[in-house]
């Protein structure tokens, strides 16, 4: 049992963050070695998530690693495990390597913020928390690390509570989170009385068995806990507070990461626990709240004039589009769901740290207010248009490939099943794209084009660590865009082979037979195929594209194209001055509200209903956390 | 492995490459102009017009304001010629396909959208108030257009994918071959709502007359183009004509493949050698695919110009998405439903 | 929704374009068109009246002193002309006439000046007789015959005899020196003196255009 | 080569860009007519251009008024390089019956170099589509004459 063998791993990467906080607390007021320990910590977890890659994603081997070394005795699992297959080290993977990014981005942008250690404690902690619930094996200590998470990100809303709705964000969050805390704590406790035991594997072994009112209660209660994690519809206005007034580097953690670990606990819970999904009442249910989730979200960013809160209301309809793939319960879906919850968590982190971009140069995110920043901040702008072509869809980037799939899934299952229902999600999943495209080509033109206000005539371009940490992301996002069969025979379909697999997963962590025995009903295994009817290889595409750039820029540059004449802007000649209808230069930026009027004017009647539903007040955000449960319940006793 | 590769060159600079986009896509919209103009009772210019306008604008000085960001300003119009002449090369010519393993309609309807966020881009960098709200109407033409072309494709892929049997067909050879075995989409009866809304969908997506808010010279001076002049001009326009080529040979590979298998027997017929046999096919099949494709343009762009007055923006919005999405819904719950 | 001109669009389609192609098919104005301005010296006899009614300010003249007359030359810019035709109308000699053709097209100033010039010889001055004593006026030394009944106005003189350069001359007997010729002078040639019951007449400046023989109420002047 | 294509197309497909100065509108209809079916001018390339970005020909009609001048000569001055500015009628040639008024900043010519003056006070269609042929000509000179 040498340290440094595999089992330890799981166990270090979540420690050596814990450690780090706890190490910040003491020693933070020290700036140097404040940063160090903060940045030793992160990348240390992602080493060690890295070392496990070759063996679990490559071998198919499944670690499990119990604490304190009490291996189950009796065919009762006492001790509290830490289980790691091909799904946990993707989310681990995803999540610290997002969280180091994160760091990077947060030493300089919260540099001139007071009270810095405690940021930095929180910052930790939460990405302890995601760390371990994302490699947890036991269902109570996964409750533990999903209390950590909503406290930290509590905490580091309010972080700067003299941002205008800090406070308000940040207690509307703990009172919603709350709720979902509490309705996974119950469902933990009425498992427990049922099955007498919180290791996850032996409960997935055994609850399938006896499926009685009291567990489907649970079932209920877990789904809309691990929902309002996730931000899903009725829980999503809390999640634009929340990012309108965190810090942009906290958006990141909360977007990229949060909003994963719920779809992760969702995954464990239809898939592993209760392994419901072949019936297809619970694939509507996944499905159909992830696409209306999609559309509302998407339509509400539309309306929205902060920078902030769009970005918000986008990374929950994304999530709709993780959902309704993952709820496909076709091996196929679940790749492509998972490919774009990655593809989500980079071009996500990208845009919310572009967003901390502008804020921190203009100090405001209000799209009506900017304008052409494109000048002053060229490699911000640059690097915001990756991020936003990736998740409206363009296709060199990360974002087209997995929504292509995804497309493809639920088309395929539209045909498979002959239900013309999912034939309505790819057109709803089409139609929200473009709408994404559409308020991206409005945060495009308000922020970074048209014209720049007096205000902002000295802003000059952000410090080089944070478009270090922006740089990476796009790198990311463009590398995985290009490569999807790369990504997804490496990534995505061991973990979508792992979902599929509950019996190994049983059998390696209960020891060897013990599904056979425990288990009453053979699990779902259906034929685990990645066949996709389409076909698209981006890099010859974009190969293709640049010959064709290429020639043209020949030609043109032969044709003198950029004989283009400009003289310096001092002898402020009319000729370089915009058409106005020959009227003098006066400052009038396009942006903001006044663009796409067209389609808000033809559906100002939703925009208005949805404006009224959205109060803004924490009662009606309650009102709604509970009257979901409410029906989930009721859901959940007819359907399983 | 170099001829391999000249091979490809030759695809993309001549023949479904930038040649080829570049003649007959300055043709049909010099046609399309001479038809509007006769529908019009005039004369109408020369077929060439639009030659000889590209060509004195690439001999134009260009200007750019100082508001502009440069790089942008002149890179926006290439990146978006580029991106349509590579579109054009997925789209086949009945047999002949250029590159048939690179792209499927999914992915052609995304390619649709590089040449209009191209001239949004561009129009935006310039910093100008009319291109802001030239901008802001491409979008919503750009979104309007998306529903019914979403729901065309889909019925197509259906319909093909459940005749061949593998239940879902995206690769447009897998179409075109479909039908050159057993006939064009149109013929069949689930299929002609969604060729109607694909042919109002046509002058929607290309931007011309009735649905040309983004690009309204009378009230937004030429909307996103207000600030554009001299070459980068020349290239917008010639992209906005690429763009009518491409839509309409996209209809025809979708509804017409039927005509590639008559061209097949017609040349099996002659009983040429299999070289000349094959040189025969393309050479007619490039024929066949520019006289449907000028047809197409007459029917679906200049009548339509002729006829109807510029849309106001909401209207352009509530028609695609009310009168050509049903048509387009019709055709796909037909095609489920196996018809 | 309904679509107004389908059929006309169609129609149109297969029917003869409605051009007139003009570079190539020459067209004429209409009849009476008002186009490029053609004058004709000869006829002209210098009144200003052209210029008088001209609302542009278009016509304009120079004189030039020459041993045999003043050498005139009148210019009407086009580009100031709006084409009222007013000049024409209040030619009494015709000399001005616009003509239909429209093709004014100009690159530089003088393209569009139209001009002619003529010489108008000096009046002939006869030699002038010596001026006749004074009409022999009525004897006044004569018996005031008859002094009680109305006095006898002289002998109606006999109405004065025209000059034959064209210039008026003034019946004293109707004359009486109401001064509306005076005013109706276009060239101001006239100076009438109610009080000194005078009319006399400057005969370089008096063009002889007979605007005061058609005012005068009483007809009292003689062209 | 290349440059005599350019050369010869730029005098096939010129440009129209219309300002009014203040005109009483007479040579507006009149310039737009040489559009309508009848004289059609768009069988020699005329075609009216939204912005002076895109224009060749800038066609001014009217007096100049004081309040018009600074955004004429803005307008023209936006209009990239071989241009050619076109006076139609007599109000801007001279200020016709307005001459002398407190209101007219004179005849264009005091301003821009002017190319060609179609005279007339509305002159015919035939007149100004001779006037805008001999533009185009001058354009194309002038488009020989740069680099």
């Amino acid at each position: 049992m040498n340290m440094l063998s595999l089992q330890h791993f799981p166990i270090y990467s979540i420690m050596v963050l814990f450690l780090g906080a706890f190490l910040i607390v003491i020693f933070g007021q020290n700036k140097v070695f404040r940063h160090t320990v903060a940045l030793l910590a992160t990348f240390a977890s992602f080493f060690f998530m890295a070392m496990l890659f070759k063996p679990v994603m490559l071998e198919g081997q499944t670690i499990a690693y119990w604490l304190g070394n009490r291996v189950p005795a009796g065919g009762y699992a006492i001790g509290i495990a830490l289980e790691v297959d091909a799904l946990s080290l993707f989310f681990g993977l995803l999540v610290s390597c997002v969280v180091f990014v994160a760091c990077i981005y947060s030493i300089q942008y919260m540099s001139h913020d007071d009270n810095v250690p405690q940021y930095y404690t929180l910052f930790l902690m939460l990405a302890g928390g995601v760390m371990g619930l994302v490699l947890s094996g036991d269902l109570f200590n996964m409750f533990i690390m999903v209390e950590i998470l909503t406290f930290a990100a509590v905490a580091l809303t309010a972080f700067r509570n003299t941002a205008n709705g800090a406070l308000e964000a940040a207690f509307k969050y703990l009172v919603v989170g709350c709720i979902g805390s509490t309705c996974i704590l119950a469902g933990t406790i009425v498992l427990y009385a049922q099955v007498h035991t919180l290791n996850l594997a032996q409960m997935s072994a055994l609850i399938p068995g006896n499926l009685s009112s009291a567990t489907k209660l649970a079932f209920a209660l877990l789904f809309i806990g691990f929902c309002t994690k996730a931000f899903l519809v009725p829980f999503h206005p809390l999640a634009a507070d929340a990012h309108g007034a965190a810090p942009a580097s906290i958006s990141v953690l909360i977007s990229g990461v949060l909003t994963k670990s719920g779809i992760y606990g969702l995954i464990r819970l239809s898939y592993f626990l209760f392994q419901s999904m072949a019936l297809g009442t619970m694939q509507f249910w996944l499905v159909f709240l992830g696409s209306v989730s999609m559309f509302v979200c998407v339509t509400m960013a539309l309306a929205q004039h902060d920078f902030k809160r769009l970005l918000a209301f986008h990374s929950i309809s994304q999530i709709g589009y993780v959902l309704a793939s993952v709820g496909l319960c076709t091996a196929f879906g679940i790749s492509a769901g998972l490919y774009h919850a990655m593809n989500h968590t980079l071009f996500k982190g990208l845009l919310f740290l572009a967003a901390g971009a502008v804020l921190h140069e203009t100090g405001t995110t209000d799209l009506g207010k900017l304008g052409g920043l494109s000048k002053k901040m060229p490699h911000t702008t640059v690097l915001f248009l990756v991020g936003a072509f990736s998740i409206s869809g363009i296709p060199p980037f990360n974002g087209f490939a997995s929504k292509w799939m995804i497309y493809q899934a639920t088309y395929q299952r539209a045909v498979e099943t002959g239900n013309i229902g999912f034939l309505l999600v790819t057109i709803c999943a089409l139609v929200t794209s473009t709408l994404t495209l559409a308020s991206f080509v409005k945060v495009t033109q308000s922020v970074f084009f048209g014209q720049l206000p007096k205000e902002y005539e000295n802003v000059k371009e952000v410090p080089f660590g944070m478009r270090l940490a922006m740089g990476i992301l796009a790198a990311m996002c463009l590398v995985t865009g290009l490569l999807p069969n790369m990504v997804t025979r490496y990534l995505t379909e061991p973990a979508a082979r792992a979902v599929f697999s509950v019996v190994d997963y049983i059998n390696n962590m209960m020891g060897s037979g013990y599904a056979q025995s425990a288990m009453a009903a053979q699990p779902l295994n259906p034929d685990v195929s990645f066949a996709s009817a389409g076909v698209w290889s981006p890099v010859s595409w974009l190969c293709l594209l640049m010959i064709a750039l290429l020639a043209v820029t020949i030609v043109a540059i032969a044709g003198k194209y950029d004989r283009v004449s400009i003289k310096t802007p001092e002898n402020r000649s009319g000729k370089y001055d915009l058409f106005y209808g020959g009227e003098e230069t006066v400052y009038s930026q396009v942006g903001g509200d006044d663009l796409f009027w067209g389609f808000k004017h033809n559906w100002r009647h939703y925009f208005s209903f949805m404006h009224e539903l959205h109060s803004g007040v924490v009662n009606d955000y309650a009102l709604w956390a509970v009257v979901a449960l409410a029906l989930a319940i009721v859901y959940a006793l007819i359907v399983l | 492995m170099i001829l391999e590769a000249v091979k490809y060159l030759a695809y993309v600079l001549i023949f479904p490459g930038f040649l080829f986009c570049f003649l007959t896509g300055l043709l049909l919209s010099g046609i399309d102009r001479k038809l509007v103009a006769r529908m019009q009772k005039r004369v109408g210019p020369p077929i060439l017009q639009p030659f000889y306008d590209f060509f004195k604008l690439c001999g134009k000085e260009t200007i750019i304001p100082a508001a502009a960001n440069r790089t942008v300003f002149l890179m926006a119009p290439l990146v978006g010629l580029a991106g349509l002449v590579v579109l054009q090369l997925f789209i086949p010519v009945f047999s002949f396909t250029a590159f048939s393993s690179v792209a499927d309609v999914i992915v052609i309807l995304y390619l649709l959208l590089i040449p209009a966020l191209s001239i949004m881009i561009g129009g935006g960098a310039t910093g100008s108030p009319y291109a802001g709200v030239g901008l802001s109407r491409e979008m919503v033409t750009v979104l309007s257009c998306e529903l019914p072309l979403v729901l065309v494709l889909l019925a197509v892929c259906k319909k093909v994918g459940a005749a061949t049997g593998t239940g879902l067909c995206f690769s447009l050879t897998e179409i075109v071959r479909y039908q050159m075995a057993n006939g064009s989409l149109l013929g069949k009866l689930s299929m002609i709502p969604a060729a109607v809304a694909f042919l109002m969908v046509i002058p929607g997506e290309t931007g011309s007359h009735p649905f040309d808010a983004a690009e309204a010279e009378t009230e937004i001076c030429e909307g996103m183009l207000a600030e554009y002049s001299g070459a980068p001009l020349g290239v917008y326009k010639l992209s906005h004509s690429v763009k009518i080529l491409s839509m309409t040979s996209l209809f025809v590979m979708l509804f017409l493949g039927g005509i590639g298998g008559g061209i097949q027997n017609l040349v099996l017929a002659l009983g040429l050698a299999g070289g000349a046999a094959g040189a025969l096919t393309i050479l007619l099949d490039v024929i066949v695919l520019f006289l449907l494709c000028v047809i197409l343009t007459a029917v679906a762009i200049s009548f339509v110009h002729a006829v109807t007055a510029r849309l106001k923006i909401e209207q352009i919005f509530k028609y695609y998405w009310t009168v050509v999405s049903a048509l387009a819904l019709v055709s796909l719950v037909l095609a489920w439903y196996g018809l | 929704m309904d679509f107004p001109f389908v059929k006309e669009a169609i129609s149109q389609l297969f029917s003869k374009p409605s051009c007139a192609m003009y570079p190539a098919v020459e067209s004429i104005a209409a009849p009476r068109y008002r186009g490029r301005i053609a004058f004709d010296p000869t006829k002209c006899i210098n009144c200003l009246m052209c210029e008088r009614v001209c609302c542009g300010g278009a016509i304009t003249h120079t004189v030039e002193k020459t041993e045999e007359g003043d050498k005139i030359t009148r210019s009407f810019n086009l580009g100031c002309c709006t084409f009222c035709a007013h000049c024409m109308d209040f030619c009494n000699h015709g000399a001005i006439q616009l003509t239909q053709d429209y093709h004014m097209i100009a690159t530089k100033e003088e393209d569009l000046i139209v001009s002619g010039t003529f010489i108008k010889k000096p009046p002939v001055k006869k030699a002038v007789p010596p001026k006749p004593a004074a009409p022999a006026a009525p004897a006044a030394p004569v018996g005031a015959d008859a002094p009680g009944g109305p006095k006898e106005t002289a002998a109606p003189a006999e109405a004065p005899k025209p000059r034959d350069d064209g210039k008026p001359v003034q019946d004293p007997a109707k004359c009486v020196y109401c001064t509306i010729c005076a005013r109706k002078c276009p060239a101001g040639a006239l100076t009438v003196d109610r009080a000194a019951k005078t009319w006399t007449l400057d005969e370089d400046v008096c063009v002889g255009c007979g605007t005061c023989a058609a005012a005068c109420p009483k007809n009292a002047i003689i062209m | 080569m290349f440059k005599k294509l350019i050369e010869e197309s730029t005098g096939k497909s010129p440009w129209l860009f219309h300002i009014n100065a203040g005109s009483c509108n007479g040579c507006d209809i009149e310039l737009v007519s040489v559009l309508t079916p009848r004289y059609d001018a768009e069988r020699l390339g005329f075609k009216l251009a939204g912005s002076p970005r895109h224009a060749d020909i800038v066609v001014v009609t009217g007096p100049i008024t004081a309040q018009s001048l600074p955004r004429v000569l803005r307008s023209i001055e936006q209009v990239p390089e071989p241009r050619c500015i076109v006076t139609m009628g007599s109000c801007p040639q001279s200020g016709n019956v307005f001459r002398g008024s407190y209101s007219i900043c004179g005849p264009l010519s005091k301003y821009v170099h002017v190319d060609v003056d179609v005279a007339g006070c509305t002159p015919k269609p035939e007149a100004v589509i001779d006037g805008l042929a001999l533009a185009t000509q001058i354009l194309q000179e002038k488009r020989r004459a740069m680099k």
